[in-house]
């Protein structure tokens, strides 16, 4: 019953193999790129903490009314509020959920837990990791020699201590897990979705791999001819990628490398709202930013000209010497 | 000693917790005070300190002023010898290349074992804790320096649950858990240095920070301390310490 | 057919190999002929087939001329979409990317199996040939056309060490060894064109090169040839595929 | 006994304790790093086949007449030929060993092997790379899918078929390779040994971080400042490097990544000589190539200003569009 969360390897195959993996444009809406999205699916979310996390395509999940997701991500900050507070997910598999280390506890991440309205499964950072690389590389398990010995290993029986055939040490062999969907955002691909991540990658790369389809939301669509100019820069290849949505400033109010800090202001303002009444507060927040705006650059808009401005200033700054 | 300057608790956190730290070393650091805290040690006496980050980076320089939100943060990358996978880096420390590993804590007990996942029963949580993040991973792999707050619900005799495990259940009960390296090295508060019974691995007062007692410590702390035979006194933070702190960190977001 | 190009036994193998790919597909290509093929079938009919080399290439477009000495050179990497390392593009296979495994071969059995290691006893080998290369990971993890010359040799009924595993025994020892994806899909010689059947699992004859007869075929292989029930006789090289080869393989490289 | 060739995993962690980690300069000369290879050593060679082999750093060993090297290689190629002919090494753990795939079967090869005087222990190329993975993870060992079934995996009693305790499947567990010291060469690094790689990188990186000490040697030494410009770029951190060695062309006759391609007139020469006569051609050749020249650039005045020039016209060429 715990083994069945691993995925046989015929099945991660014969999904794989059903799947088009050809050369070809795949450019699309959010809207479109939604419907590989359903229902009760497990799905893995890029970026970490305030980074490069895929928020547009969260927002139109939230928008489309999604529900009991399992969600996946490195670190999970506001977008993990998000996603339980407006019930598009029950369930996130995480090493670390708060809004961000500035503002202390998550009032919402803790209303659903200690309460019993969602679960948050927690593993050590490298853990999600190691379970990512090991479903992009298309083995059941891999071994780590940490979570031993703590209290993060009694909570999960889905990881089997073993003494190793090798050398009698103990290991943990963590499952791989191979998400039904991954968000990511990056800062370019081209349309076919070859896609390059400048500065960090975190676990991408691996999170790519691993899921049975890819809905990439990018800053710019660039060029084939572009991409072939800088192959080392390639991070996710094209036959990974069922769906690509050019979405600027997608990772808004969080940050994208070299192109924008997160926006901090409105960040503080959504903390202290939420904090102060997780369910009303959460409420009228994915009213007014999430439901009510008719396009993500009006979302934008209600973010405010001047903070998105000042949030690529200093990202861009990044650069300078 | 009324040329002591004046210093707030985070800040004399920051600065003891600095120069625990020797030049040369890698440095695996948590955000917050250990950031701030190895920073501070590479402007100091340190150059040659190489600060490693959760997010993916090796041999950062924050900049003075920016220091970043999260270890997850572009900020982080700022002047960076090489970016990395989050894993990619964590498994430098299970492969070994990690001097120290610098966090802070919600929680400690007297093996130095971490909790900052629950408060109260786990099954039926007092209060869900965000989490290990990478702590279960660092404290599991290297030495480890604490960094944190000095209250009597935070020194407790056990942890409700352990994240980021010290010594387990002390005397060789961290190895038998298949952690053969590592372990707990220093915890800095702003009351006092702690270090570990070589042999039970149970925490101990090396070092009194200025002006604190052995009564102030031990009414703090929620068991019984052991007092290392010659107990230091810490001196306190200097002028220049401090210009450099406040300097690195003007809007006081770790140590307000 | 007097108005039949003249073409080499090189030449025919590249040109029948290439027809086996089709647009969009993800093929992973050895050096040699393979590539050779791959290249061609990209220029003929499928651009957009997406050629992977195991020195850790996505996507390569190889320039006229240009064909690189092995699939380690930097002339792999000339246009492609990406580079990895060279143990991360196996693992794409691994993963189940990749549609098709290409390959030469220095022998093999009725079942697929490939030999590149030793020609006799392993323990006191007649000759130690170079080994597997990626071969047996790419067999052991996609389905493989195989492009090889035809000689009694090469063909034998059981290859003397399995390097890159076809059907092994045959039936379903493929599955029961721990390879339950991938196997032998082609097999291209300068005589014919070969499959394997669906339940035995051993090698077949589908199609016939032209000027080709059965008794030609059969005796040139060391083991009883089963013929499909209907025989193909393969189209013959066309102007147009034989100028664009000869286009990209000038010095005649692979094609002597 | 089998077991003995994984390191346990305290010896790991106690060589890298005692090993000098600090940031700090380490630019010495070849024979300087030679020092850090003893007899009988486990040494690891990056780059594959024809490119970015550490030839200079093998020329260097081969001149001070080291012995009983166990060696480790993606693919090898004349650099295999020379450490056998040499004497420096009598057993080669790689994939695929030959000259090239221009010219056939490596009579030198053949000759060390058929006649017992060497060992080559061959390995999938996956199962390679995993070796070099895991030891650069730390752990002992990681699951493949491949080899199972094979003649090579017969040959290999030091890999463990298991059935695997999450689907029970059959998966292979290669052992951990952590070389006792590793020869890379590289593009450009910084006097600490931060090392930046272009191009295809092989299995380098994961090579660099399983070895116990690690010799690099670079086309160009570059400041720090430089290194920091472009941190995506990095590939091996300072704190894996225990040499630093400045070797213009020092992959000659093979090939550098957009610097210079393979010198194939020498490697034609070369081949035709050692394979006409594997003893005698080869005790001139490394009379001639090895022992002979007073210094690196000797030897490569020896190949030819005509032909390191023509190589480097077609390595740069790879930039143009």
């Amino acid at each position: 019953m715990l083994n069945a969360q691993v995925e046989p390897y015929e099945r991660l195959r014969e999904n794989l193999s059903q799947r088009d993996r050809s050369l070809r444009e795949k450019v699309m809406t959010l809207e479109e790129a939604a419907s590989f999205v359903q229902d009760g699916m497990k799905v893995g979310i890029g970026g970490s903490t305030m980074s490069r996390t895929p928020m547009a395509m969260i927002w139109e999940l939230v928008r489309q009314r999604r529900k009991n997701l399992s969600c996946s991500r490195a670190i999970t900050s506001t977008d993990g509020d998000i996603l339980f507070g407006s019930g598009v997910s029950d369930h996130i598999i995480t090493s670390w959920f708060a809004q961000g280390i500035l503002w202390g506890l998550s009032k919402v991440m803790r209303r659903h837990v200690e309460q019993g309205l969602a679960r948050y499964e927690e593993w050590s950072h490298m853990a999600v990791g190691m379970r990512f690389r090991a479903g992009g590389m298309g083995v059941p398990f891999l071994p780590i020699r940490s979570m031993l010995g703590s209290g993060v290993m009694d909570q999960r029986p889905e990881a089997k201590p073993i003494d190793c055939p090798f050398t009698g040490e103990k290991l943990l062999l963590v499952p791989a897990l191979n998400p039904d969907v991954a968000l990511i955002h990056v800062q370019r691909c081209d349309a076919y979705g070859n896609a390059q991540i400048d500065g960090l990658q975190f676990m991408d790369i691996d999170l790519a791999l691993a899921a049975n389809r890819v809905i990439l939301t990018t800053e710019r669509i660039v060029s084939n001819d572009q991409i072939r100019r800088a192959p080392d820069q390639t991070k996710i290849p094209f036959f990974c990628v069922d769906a690509v949505v050019e979405v600027p400033y997608g990772s808004a109010p969080h940050e994208c490398f070299g192109l924008y800090e997160p926006m901090l202001k409105h960040m503080e303002a959504y903390v202290g709202q939420v904090n102060s009444d997780p369910v009303e507060g959460m409420r009228d927040y994915l009213e007014r930013y999430f439901y009510a705006p008719k396009s993500w650059n009006e979302y934008l808009s209600l973010i405010g000209m001047e903070e998105v401005l000042e949030a690529s200033q200093r990202g861009r700054s990044i650069y300078n010497d | 000693m009324t040329d002591t300057p004046r210093y707030t608790a985070s800040e004399i956190l920051a600065i003891l917790s600095s120069r625990q730290l020797k030049d040369g070393q890698v440095v695996f650091a948590g955000v917050g005070t250990p950031l701030l805290a190895a920073t501070l040690a590479q402007r100091l006496r340190c150059p040659g300190l190489t600060i490693l980050f959760e997010g993916g980076v090796v041999g950062a320089f924050v900049e003075p002023g920016k220091l970043p939100p999260s270890t997850n943060d572009q900020r982080c990358t700022k002047r960076a010898n090489m970016v990395l996978g989050s894993a990619d880096v964590l498994l430098l420390l299970q492969r070994g290349y990690v001097d120290i590993g610098f966090m802070g804590g919600a929680q400690i007990d007297q093996f130095g074992n971490l909790n900052s996942s629950f408060i109260g029963d786990p099954a039926a949580p007092k209060t869900r804790l965000p989490g290990t993040g990478g702590g279960n991973d660092i404290s599991s792999l290297t030495n480890m320096i604490v960094a944190m707050k000095h209250e009597k619900r935070r020194f407790v005799e056990h942890v409700d649950f352990i994240t980021s495990p010290g010594f387990i259940r002390g005397g060789t009960s961290r190895a038998e858990s298949g952690l053969p390296a590592g372990g707990m090295f220093r915890v800095i508060t702003e009351l006092a240095v702690f270090g570990f019974d070589a042999e039970t691995r149970r925490m101990k007062v090396l070092a009194l920070n200025p002006g604190v007692s052995r009564e102030n410590v031990q009414d703090n702390t929620g068991f019984d301390l052991v007092f290392d035979e010659q107990i230091a006194i810490t001196a306190p933070p200097t002028e220049h310490e401090l210009e450099t702190l406040r300097m690195l960190d003007p809007e006081r977001l770790f140590t307000a």
